[in-house]
């Protein structure tokens, strides 16, 4: 679409608010006034209240349960057991990666923090009395903690239900921990480049296990009415119409008679993917008792028992000529998956989009193996801000393609650029089969080392290095990442079999207004704003006037969720191709109304017009009241359609991070001096929104790359699972961020848009490391593990034999 | 263990009701007087979002006792603004998109308000120190900054008009 | 997490505070700021059956001078702390370092009173008292003593104050003339305890160190005054030679727990770090 | 959570009384700080309880004491007590004790080696205190156990009468009362004092 020139026209235009205007949320007013309507604000009549009793014990047997001190704490209703589930078949319940979970503990525990009881009262403070009066005994067992030893012969037997089945949703189990190996890409293409290729080097890159962590804990509301055998569920969930389907499969209840409604949602960052027990035990709550049943997890219990992300053991190789032509890849993984496989991947992918771990790079032959294993930690696997496992996949391309240019002693900018997929090569299909959208890579580098002064930077840094006295190591990192979002071509990806569409449906009220409901649900990303925004665009119609809703399974149609950047190249396709439809009827309505034939009309903006004659037009308020009041002939009335959008690809989202850090040699201490973060999403709806999104991705890859991690003890003790020690950073310690863009909008979408929340997360945890790293590259230190705190800097700085 | 009562002034409103003793504020905000602008994100007052003002002073509503309050006056998010004009705090997020999923706005808010009280024209590194006691998971914070920098501009035009 | 149920008492005075304590025993605990003890009863690992809450005690909030004395009501808070023109003419240690305790919500709830008595080794006001030659004044039936803050801390949660007693003033000589200080807090982020943590007051006169008070927060199960440490610096001109000696007599001394934020070692050095830093710091503002 | 612990706590008694006490499980529970044996299953086994009280802190465990092997030879006790508070936090002690001679007559050194392995909320949040408070409550231990053997009647034969006139008079053999026992492991300020000021001076670091 061209932009108009015309002032008038340029008037009109802005009046929208459409694309590409950095339009104030419309979500604010409530949320700025203390009236957002989160799951813990929902009250209902009789509303009673669920705690959990969990496990102490990382793995043990239960020898009893004793309710009946709990059961005399005034106020407390009920306290339920996975021997209460049995007869309704609840206590196991299967997960989205084709493993099941317990719903409460069924004879044994796995992991610290299981759920082994609920108990149900009338307020959470009795709740968490009766909580504390269960009386549990258990008998320990031995506990498995280490992936690595998970496979040993004489390893512990975590899933005694799984003994003898040698089949898993992912093929063949070869061992009584192991739950599949999957791998991508020509294995014997790969070992042949290894087997000629002059250079090779091989490092294990760990990728700690880290949490989401948003500040709103998971919980629902569960209220079943027993007379109109009805269930309303409001849940923090992202993606509610799953939840409807899961719920209906597991109570038996028809998908009709289920309403699942995410309310506001105060964050989710892949956190609120999975179904989780505690959903599961407030809904049969109170489909027995027959009242509201609220349950809200406390932060200790959402860092301990919901969903994790990452924990990926891999062996990374890499192959290349000895100028630095990257000629080969292999990636080895040892995944860690906690006591039951909840990842939530589409179920083709148990290790979701992994083999995105070539990146940007052109490189002939590739190869990734990925084996899944249980210990004795809590499920997950979620993906943390990033599509299915894709942080993985660049953190250990981006650090291999460091180590390779410090090995060759080339520049880290210089080696990238050598291997970059060339813009000419789009749509390029990488050795993994994935088919690159769009990119220009080169151009986006050059922009980002000519605003950073990379030549400048490294003659400081060389200087720094020449001067023994310096109190401070300098370090710069890049990372130029590419990202794979928008799950997806569903005849890739689907959910429990569901396709990963997405879906909208819009509806123009006579009066020229619109209301859009939509599959996806925000938690932040402001979709109630931007969604309008391309219906603006595409319809004229005022963004004002739009009214964007989400999250009610009983007025939206089905959508699989707002994970993995999906609802801008998803959902947000289904709005432009839904807003098409209603545009070739308006068409319609205005060639009725104009007298004259479709063909012979003009779009503008907000209106049809006659071709050669402007003072004859219909806008979209003339044709909207027309579509209620004089439809053509044989046309039906109104204005609304719904369009359910099947992509046919990915999107490939890019960018270029650059980062410079100061490491104090007397604490380890790390100071971000700067950090530039330029992104290509392809068509940008809301710049202001972006570049929010932008800060926020770039915070949490700060938090994990210098702090976050989930540490256990040989016993199974998580420690660490408060805010005290999980590392979410202030104000203070969060660095400033730069950001810029390019613009490559992708082919394949209706508006060209890619997806953005996640680039920066997944882009700027290898950029930290890769500049932490470089601070130590002169004393021949090729990797680090994260976080790099400053305690492990310290350590860092000891071993090099440069701390103060 | 029995309930006891507790009086205060709640936005402007005198409040009275029995409570156990072990009320914490925030519970009694959201359950009792059905003010959830208020919430509760970490528990052990490291994250702020439970921030109210009670007496002048911004306090961690989590970590206080609804008992503790008997004569004071607590101010909530609901009760920032007057009537139907914004604060300027309020204003500020809007304006410039200081919030994202909105859980920490609340008490952000409150903090703010009473940060810009404590130092009127605050520069960046006295914004960030002076709210450190609330955690954002969305925002990176770098607009929060902005909206402080936004209504601590805003407050001083009003007063040099007011004056 | 929700904390046990308790009944909850409100005293308007000390006497009547001590006399609730006395008749209630030890189920009762004292409330102060709260933000140690209201989490650890969250966590239901404090289940006390009765609260007295020191907060409307006016008596025990306040700063005054006594003479030479500075003298700190125990409940007076960090942000008042921080505030006060008075302790920054006459002892900028403690504005200084309650500024780098917890954060500002916490810091208006939060005592000093609180955080001496608590006895949790991560506490900061533990090092400052005794770098501040700090006299605690407690209460009790039997009345009034004095205890020196240098020897009341005797171990995790530990201290010389009995179980009946009440922390109410902490006294403290006003700086000397060319007197200067320090505290330096290495952190993981804010609201985070010190990982290591050293105050240091130091007098230098013509030249050479006439006074020197260096003490360790979280380096041990107490607070721990570096004796040795302050000699290597006495009667001698500071150089970097003497602040690395006496570093290295602080870091001699330290006995932490390994936890999350470093080993023993890390701890043991970044002790050494923030003594060096600390008396720079220090040496500078002697004026 | 895991501690190790290694402790040599020197005894104002002779080596024998000691073992007396230490080869008695019973007395030696009753050391403890807070634990109480409540029941002799048989020869070996018994059940008990522990108290713990850490400032604010309360913590009580039940659980099993097994002695794995009674040295008379060499003076040591071996013992495995294993333990749970009502939620299934779990603790577990695996103690070797011996009681060795000490270098002057009449005084005897206790020497304990323990895993220490405690799960559940009190790994969790109370990691950072596990190895301070291990101490305390040893070191209470330590002094009750010295309490409890200075009690039992002095030896009848003195092993080296010598020695033992040439030690000051009120060393080994006045048999005073003994000081009453902590019960608990708590904030009794002085009894700390005491404690730690002598401790302090013959050890500076834990093991």
């Amino acid at each position: 679409m061209n932009a108009p020139t015309d002032p008038k026209l340029l008037e009109r235009s802005a009046a929208l608010q459409g694309l590409g205007d950095s339009r104030l949320r419309k979500e604010d007013a409530r949320f700025i006034q203390g009236k957002g309507n989160y799951v813990d604000d929902i009250k209902m009549p009789g509303m009673l209240h669920m705690d959990i009793v969990r496990s102490p014990l990382a793995h043990a047997r239960i020898k009893r349960i004793d309710k009946s001190e709990a059961l005399k704490i005034p106020g407390v209703i009920a306290v339920l057991t996975a021997d209460d589930l049995k007869p309704l078949k609840l206590h196991w319940m299967p997960t989205l990666a084709g493993d099941v979970a317990a719903v409460l503990a069924d004879e044994k525990v796995h992991f610290q923090m299981q759920e082994v009881a609920v108990v149900i009262a009338e307020d959470r403070y009795a709740a968490a009395d009766g909580v504390e009066a269960v009386i549990v005994e258990y008998e320990e067992l031995p506990v498995l903690i280490d992936p690595h030893k998970a496979l040993l012969p004489d390893a512990p037997v975590l899933r005694e239900d799984l003994a003898g089945k040698t089949e898993g949703a992912h093929g063949k189990r070869d061992h009584h921990n192991h739950i599949f190996t999957w791998d991508a890409g020509d294995k014997a293409a790969a070992d042949a480049v290894f087997a000629s290729a002059p250079v090779t080097l091989k490092e294990h890159i760990f990728y700690p296990r880290v949490h989401p962590c948003p500040l709103e804990t998971c919980g629902c509301v569960a209220s079943f009415d027993p007379v109109r055998g009805e269930l309303v569920t409001y849940i923090t969930s992202q993606a509610p119409h799953v939840v409807r389907t899961v719920v209906s499969l597991l109570s038996g209840l028809p998908e009709s008679k289920i309403r699942i409604v995410s309310p506001d949602i105060g964050g989710g960052f892949g956190n609120k993917v999975g179904i989780y027990p505690g959903y599961v035990c407030a809904i049969v709550a109170s489909i027995v008792l027959g009242k509201p049943v609220k349950w809200i997890e406390d932060r200790i219990e959402n860092i301990s028992s919901t969903a994790f992300a990452r924990d990926y053991h891999m062996d990374g190789e890499i192959a290349a000529t000895a100028d630095g032509k990257i000629l080969g890849l292999r990636v080895n993984v040892l995944a860690d998956h906690g006591a039951f496989d909840a990842c939530a991947d589409p179920t083709k992918y148990p290790a979701g989009m992994f083999h995105i771990c070539s990146g940007s790079y052109d490189i002939p032959a590739a190869y990734c193996s990925v084996k899944g294993v249980y210990t004795n930690k809590a499920p997950g696997g979620v993906a943390y801000r990033c599509s299915f496992r894709v942080t993985e996949a660049v953190y250990v391309i981006e650090r291999l393609v460091d180590i390779l240019a410090q090995k060759l002693g080339m520049d880290k900018a210089e080696i990238r650029a050598k291997n970059f997929i060339r813009k000419e090569q789009f749509p390029y299909t990488s050795a993994f089969g994935f088919e690159y959208d769009s990119g220009d890579y080169q151009t986006a580098l050059d922009k980002v080392l000519h605003a950073c002064d990379y030549k400048g930077l490294r003659a400081e840094q060389a200087q720094k290095r020449a001067d023994p006295a310096a109190k401070t190591l300098m370090g710069i990192g890049l990372a130029t990442f590419t990202e794979v979002v928008g799950a997806g071509p569903s005849k890739m990806c689907d959910i429990l079999g569901v396709g990963m569409f997405d879906s909208c449906e819009i509806r123009i009220h006579p009066t020229g207004s619109a209301i859009a409901r939509m599959g996806t649900i925000t938690q932040g990303q402001g979709h109630q704003t931007t969604y309008a925004q391309i219906i603006a665009t595409e319809l004229g119609i005022p963004s004002e006037v739009i009214q964007v809703e989400e999250g009610d399974t009983s007025t939206a149609p089905y959508g699989l969720g707002t994970y993995g950047s999906r609802s801008t190249p998803v959902a947000g396709a289904a709005i432009a191709l839904a807003a098409r439809k209603i545009h070739a009827k308006a068409r319609k309505i205005a060639a009725h109304l104009l007298e004259v034939g479709e063909n012979d009309l003009d779009w503008e903006i907000d209106r049809f017009k006659v071709k050669g004659d402007d003072a004859k037009f219909k806008t979209m308020k003339d044709i909207s009241w027309a579509a209620y009041n004089q439809p053509p002939p044989g046309l039906e009335p109104g204005l609304e359609a719904v369009h359910y959008y099947d992509p046919p690809n990915f999107t490939f989202p890019f960018g270029i991070y650059l980062c410079v850090v100061d490491i104090d040699r007397g604490t380890g201490e790390t100071k971000v001096r700067r950090f530039y973060a330029l992104d290509d999403c392809g068509t940008r709806i809301n710049p202001m929104i972006i570049e929010g999104q932008i800060h926020g991705g770039l915070t949490e890859g700060y938090a994990v790359a210098m702090g976050q991690q989930m540490p256990f003890d040989a016993q199974g003790n998580l420690l660490g699972n408060t805010l005290m020690d999980y590392f979410l950073p202030t104000f203070v310690e969060t660095p400033h961020w730069e950001t810029d863009h390019t613009v490559t909008p992708s082919p394949h979408h209706p508006i060209g848009a890619k997806g953005v929340a996640e680039s920066p997360h997944v882009g700027s945890i290898p950029t930290f490391t890769s500049a932490v790293v470089d601070a130590f590259a002169h004393l021949g230190v090729k990797h680090m593990v994260m976080p790099h705190s400053a305690y492990r800097v310290w350590q860092q700085l000891k071993a090099s034999g440069v701390a103060l | 263990m029995g309930k006891q009562l507790v009086t205060l002034k709640l936005n402007g409103k005198r409040v009275e009701k029995a409570v156990e003793p072990r009320t914490l504020l925030v519970h009694f905000l959201r359950e009792d007087c059905h003010l959830t602008g208020a919430h509760i994100g970490c528990e052990t007052s490291h994250c702020g979002a439970c921030t109210v003002d009670i007496d002048g002073e911004s306090v961690k509503s989590c970590t206080h006792l609804a008992l503790q309050c008997e004569g004071a006056e607590v101010l909530t998010v609901e009760g920032l603004a007057q009537g139907a004009v914004l604060h300027a705090v309020q204003e500020g997020f809007y304006k410039e998109h200081g919030l994202q999923c909105g859980f920490c706005t609340p008490g952000m808010l409150m903090r703010a308000y009473r940060f810009l009280q404590e130092n009127p024209n605050p520069s960046e590194e006295e914004i960030r120190a002076g709210m450190s006691g609330n955690l954002c998971r969305c925002t990176g914070y770098q607009n929060i900054v902005k909206a402080v920098q936004y209504a601590a501009a805003k407050l001083q035009q009003t007063e040099k008009v007011a004056a | 997490m929700i904390p046990p149920g308790f009944d909850y008492h409100a005293p308007r005075s000390v006497a009547d505070a001590i006399k609730l304590l006395g008749s209630l025993g030890p189920d009762a605990k004292l409330l102060a700021g709260g933000h140690s003890l209201l989490p650890m009863m969250k966590l239901r690992f404090a289940q006390p059956a009765h609260l007295i809450d020191l907060n409307r005690i006016d008596a025990l909030r306040g700063i005054r001078e006594d003479g030479n004395t500075i003298v700190i009501g125990a409940m007076t808070v960090e942000r008042d702390l921080i505030g006060s023109k008075l302790l920054q003419a006459k002892l900028p240690l403690l504005p200084d370092a309650a500024r780098q305790i917890a954060d500002p919500q916490v810091r208006n709830r939060g005592t000093i009173g609180g955080d001496i008595a608590h006895g949790d080794p991560g506490n900061d006001h533990p090092a400052i008292s005794i770098a501040l030659d700090a006299t605690f004044v407690l209460e009790g039936p039997k009345g009034q003593r004095q205890v020196r803050a240098d020897g009341f801390f005797q171990g995790t949660y530990m201290t010389d104050m009995a179980e009946d007693e009440i922390l109410v003033e902490i006294r403290v000589p006003a700086f000397a003339p060319k007197t200067g200080s320090a505290y330096e807090k290495l952190k993981r982020k804010t609201g985070d305890w010190a990982t290591a943590a050293a105050a240091v007051v130091l007098r230098i006169d013509g030249g050479v160190v006439s006074h020197a008070r260096i003490a360790l927060t979280n380096l041990a199960p107490t607070a721990l005054r570096a004796v040795d440490a302050e000699a290597a610096l006495l009667g001698k001109p500071l150089s970097d030679a003497t602040i690395q000696d006496a570093a290295a007599k602080a870091m001699a001394i330290c006995d932490p727990a390994d936890d999350l934020r470093g080993d023993r070692d890390y701890k043991t050095a970044m002790a050494g770090q923030m003594v060096q830093r600390a008396i720079a710091k220090a040496a500078a503002r002697c004026q | 959570m895991e501690v190790k612990l290694e402790k040599r706590y020197p005894l104002d008694v002779d080596a024998a009384r000691a073992w007396l006490v230490l080869r008695d499980v019973k007395a030696v529970a009753e050391c403890m700080p807070g634990a109480a044996i409540t029941e002799q299953v048989d020869a070996t086994h018994f059940k008990g309880s522990v108290k713990v009280k850490v400032g604010p802190a309360n913590a009580a465990f039940a659980g099993d004491i097994e002695v794995l092997g009674l040295d008379e030879t060499t003076h040591t006790l071996q013992l495995l007590g294993k333990g749970a508070d009502r939620g299934g936090s779990s603790a577990s002690m695996n103690l070797a004790a011996t009681v060795e001679p000490g270098d002057t007559a009449g005084t005897s050194v206790l020497v304990g080696v323990a895993e220490v392995v405690v799960n559940g909320k009190f790994a969790q949040f109370g990691g950072r205190l596990m190895v301070q408070v291990s101490d305390m409550l040893l070191a209470q231990f330590a002094d009750n156990f010295r309490a409890a053997a200075a009690a039992l009647p002095g030896p009848q034969v003195a092993v080296a009468p010598a020695a033992a006139e040439s030690a000051p008079a009120a060393a080994a053999v006045k048999a005073a009362p003994p000081p009453a026992k902590v019960n608990e492991i708590n904030g009794l300020a002085i009894m700390w004092t005491l404690i730690k000021g002598w401790f302090a001076g013959l050890f500076g670091k834990r093991a």
